[in-house]
Parts: structure tokens; sequence; C-alpha cells
């Protein structure tokens, strides 16, 4: 068993790459794999609560969040630099860390993939 | 001690396919078994689409990974998911949609992202090109 | 008993189209897999439903024991429970039965 | 030792301050595909942390040919040296 971190990167609605990396951890964690998200740059987009995306746009990828427990992922890590002011709008579930803790967090997995 | 690579950059928009197979070749000339398999997802399914045709004066990417893969008898799996949606499909998945083409190229197989899994597990680790 | 329409469903019996779905559809899915539905059925399979509308995504079978415990109580949450129900796959059966896309990776 | 794999002659937005931050000590960086040309570019000025932290930095032979690159920096490797080089570290990360 190896534990693993899911880097999201990418806006959900200008690409696969997020819905294909959430997948990922999906399978992954029903296959009983230790993994863990974090997020930055356009994928910070999924937390906000407020979002109604067309099929156009893509699937709401901000619902599967509230789902994660059902999954045992525990971890979603954003940078503390990069939460926004209203705290309100964004989902609640998020693990915020200082910007050492947050550089460290990518030499403390065996593996880690970005998307 | 075996390695798995896992291949996630589309074939035309980046290296990762042309980088992967320069390095399975290194490695199984050094050492036959080295890599237990390949397994490609997001864009990199692509690899497996038999009507996409390169110019002639251009290198076959499909067809370099495909005489590798069957000189060492190397597994190279596609994501069934990102596979099935981009069009690159086999036999059973074009009866299960009604469908009258397959497009899966051979010496490629689509399989569940589980086997990712099972590779990494039965492997040292997994080596990424994107 | 009506008929069920096969061109509403894929080769493996999932419907084609989710909002085609209805409780008397369901009735004739699970016929058809020679499920007679009862009350225990139906909590299973609008408990699916919730699951599906909640997150998108049609859960396998660990998410899914997970959220029946959550809901129903950890005797309902097992796997074998939902097995004598859903025999086979519970996810996949039920998924099929409640209307939901086949769940992805299922073990 | 982490071999840190890096094709991309810049990263977006984060990645880039984020990969060099990342860096341990005793960890490998290797430069392949366009990130060849980071050899001709100023770029090796905000990868200082290299020296400090006693970090190789490694650029794949075939690359450097293919952009007709000579580098005055790092270590060439063979594919052979190359596969050698990633399978003996402790761990593989691809930015």
């Amino acid at each position: 068993m190896k534990n693993t971190l899911i880097h999201l990167t990418s806006s959900p609605y200008s690409s696969l790459a997020c819905k294909e990396g959430l997948d990922l951890a999906l399978v992954l964690a029903t296959f009983e794999q230790k993994v863990d998200l974090c997020l930055s740059d356009a994928a910070l987009s999924i937390l906000t609560i407020s979002q109604q995306p067309t099929p156009e746009q893509g699937k709401n990828l901000h619902k599967l969040l509230d789902g994660l427990e059902f999954y045992d992922i525990e971890n979603v890590f954003i940078e503390s630099s990069s939460l926004i002011p209203d705290s309100a709008t964004q989902w609640s579930g998020i693990t915020s860390l200082d910007s050492a803790a947050w550089s460290e967090l990518f030499s403390s997995y065996q593996q880690v993939f970005r998307f | 001690m075996q390695h798995t690579l896992l291949v996630t950059g589309s074939p035309y928009q980046s290296k990762a396919c042309h980088s992967a197979l320069c390095f399975a070749r290194a490695a199984l000339k050094a050492q036959p078994d080295s890599i237990k398999g390949v397994f490609f997802y997001e864009d990199a399914v692509l690899i497996g689409n038999d009507l996409a045709q390169p110019p002639r004066d251009e290198i076959n990417l499909k067809q370099a990974w495909q005489t590798l893969a069957s000189e060492f008898n190397l597994p190279l799996y596609l994501c069934i998911a990102a596979a099935v949606r981009r069009g690159v499909i086999n036999e059973s998945e074009s009866k299960r949609y009604e469908l009258n083409h397959h497009s899966l190229s051979h010496g490629f197989q689509l399989e569940g992202l589980g086997t990712l899994v099972e590779l990494m597990n039965s492997t040292q680790k997994i080596i990424q090109f994107r | 008993m009506v008929m069920l329409d096969s061109s509403l469903l894929d080769e493996e019996g999932y419907l084609l189209n989710l909002d085609d779905w209805s409780p008397e559809l369901a009735q004739q899915l699970a016929t058809q897999e020679g499920i007679a539905l009862t009350d225990q059925h139906w909590e299973i399979i609008y408990l699916l439903r919730d699951f599906y509308h909640e997150f998108e995504v049609s859960p396998a079978m660990r998410p899914l024991t997970k959220a029946v415990s959550k809901k129903l109580g950890a005797e309902k949450g097992r796997s074998i429970y939902l097995m004598t129900l859903f025999p086979g796959s519970p996810p996949k059966l039920a998924a099929k039965i409640a209307g939901l896309p086949k769940p992805a990776n299922c073990l | 030792m982490t071999l840190h794999q890096i094709n991309q002659l810049s990263y977006a937005n984060h990645i880039e301050p984020l990969w060099q931050q990342s860096l341990k000590q005793g960890d490998a960086v290797l430069l392949i595909e366009e990130a060849i040309l980071r050899l001709t570019q100023p770029h090796l000025t905000s990868m200082t942390p290299l020296e400090e932290k006693h970090i190789c930095l490694y650029y794949l032979q075939r690359d450097a040919e293919g952009y007709g690159v000579q580098p005055s920096l790092g270590k060439a490797l063979s594919d052979t040296e190359w596969v050698e080089l990633a399978f003996s570290a402790s761990s593989h990360i691809s930015w």
C-alpha cells in the first residue's frame, strides 16, 4: 500500500483533468488506498459553494466534495494564502496549510499526481 | 524489482508518449522484465486509436509501442473510462454501446483504474510521463 | 403488467436517458432482474438516487455501505444485507433499478 | 532521494515556485523535453536552491542534442543512465 497525493490544479470547467484526477482519487479510495487531495491554481474554484455549471461547462465537481467522506478521503489541503477572504462562500471541509507545510506536503507522499 | 509507467500526456499535445517510449525501451533492453506494465490515462489513451494515421515521414508512435510491447511481452493498458469517452473502443464496448465500429489497436487493452492500483501495489514505484 | 420498453435501455439494461426513470419503470426493471421490490429495496433505491443527486456519482460498494450505515443504521450498512437485496453486485444492480449510470470501477 | 522530472520550460502560476520549494536535501532534478531550454536561459538564477541543498542536476543527452543545446551545467544522461537513476530513486515526481 502506498500513500498518494492527488494535486488538482486545473479548472473544473476548462478540461477533463480535474474530473479525471478526482476519478483516480475515488478509485484509489475504493481500493482502500490512502489518498489525500490538495488544490491550487484554477482548481480552487471547485470550492465555491454557489456554482451552477451548465452541461456545456461540465459536471458540478463541487458536489462531490461532500461525498468524499463516504470514500474515506479525509484531507483536502490548500495553501492558506490561497484562501479567499470571504470563507462563507467556500466549502468548509478544507485544511489550510502555511506555505512551509504546503511545500513540505509534496515530499511526504510516495506518489504525487497532478491534474 | 519491477516498475510501473503511467502516461497521462496527449500523444499530440505533449511528448509524454514519446519520452515514456524511450524510457521503456532503454529499461527493457537493460532488463527485460523491469517494467510490469504501462498504464495510459487522460488524453494519453489516444495512443491506442487504430484509426489515427501519422504522415508517412513521421514517427508512428502507436506502432513503436506495439513493437516494443510484443518484443518484451509488455502489457499496455488504456483506462477504459478515459478511452471510451474519447472513441477508443474495443469490440465488447462497441457492442455495449450498439456501435458498428471499434477502434482499439492491437496490443492495447482497456482496463479500469483498478488495474493501475494493482500495478501500483505490486511494483516498486510508478514513473509518470505527463 | 406493462412490458418494459427495451429502447429505453442500453445493452446491459441501464437507462439511456436518466430522466426516463419512474417508480413504475423501476418496478419493471426489477422484475426483469428477477427481483420483487419490497420496502427494504425501495429505501436503498431512494438512498442511491439521493446519493447520486447530491454528489453526481454512482457509488461503488464501499461508499454505498458507508452511506447506508449513516442514513439507515449500521445493521443495513453491511454488504451481506445489500447482497441479499441486490444479489451479485449490489452497487451495479441497485444503480440499474434506480435508473442511475453504472458505477465506474466497481469492485 | 526523490527524482524530480521537469519537462517544461516554465510552469503555470504556482507550480514553478512550488516544485523548487519542495526540493529536499539530496534530491535530484532531471530536465527532459523542452525543459532542456532552461539550461540556455537565465531561469537558472531562480534555481539557486540547487547548490544549497546539494541537489544533482541532470539532463537527457538525447533532448540536449535534439534542441542543439550544449549545456555548461548539469550532467548528461543516456537513456540507460536515465533508467538507472529513475529506478534507484526512492520516489519519482513528474512536475
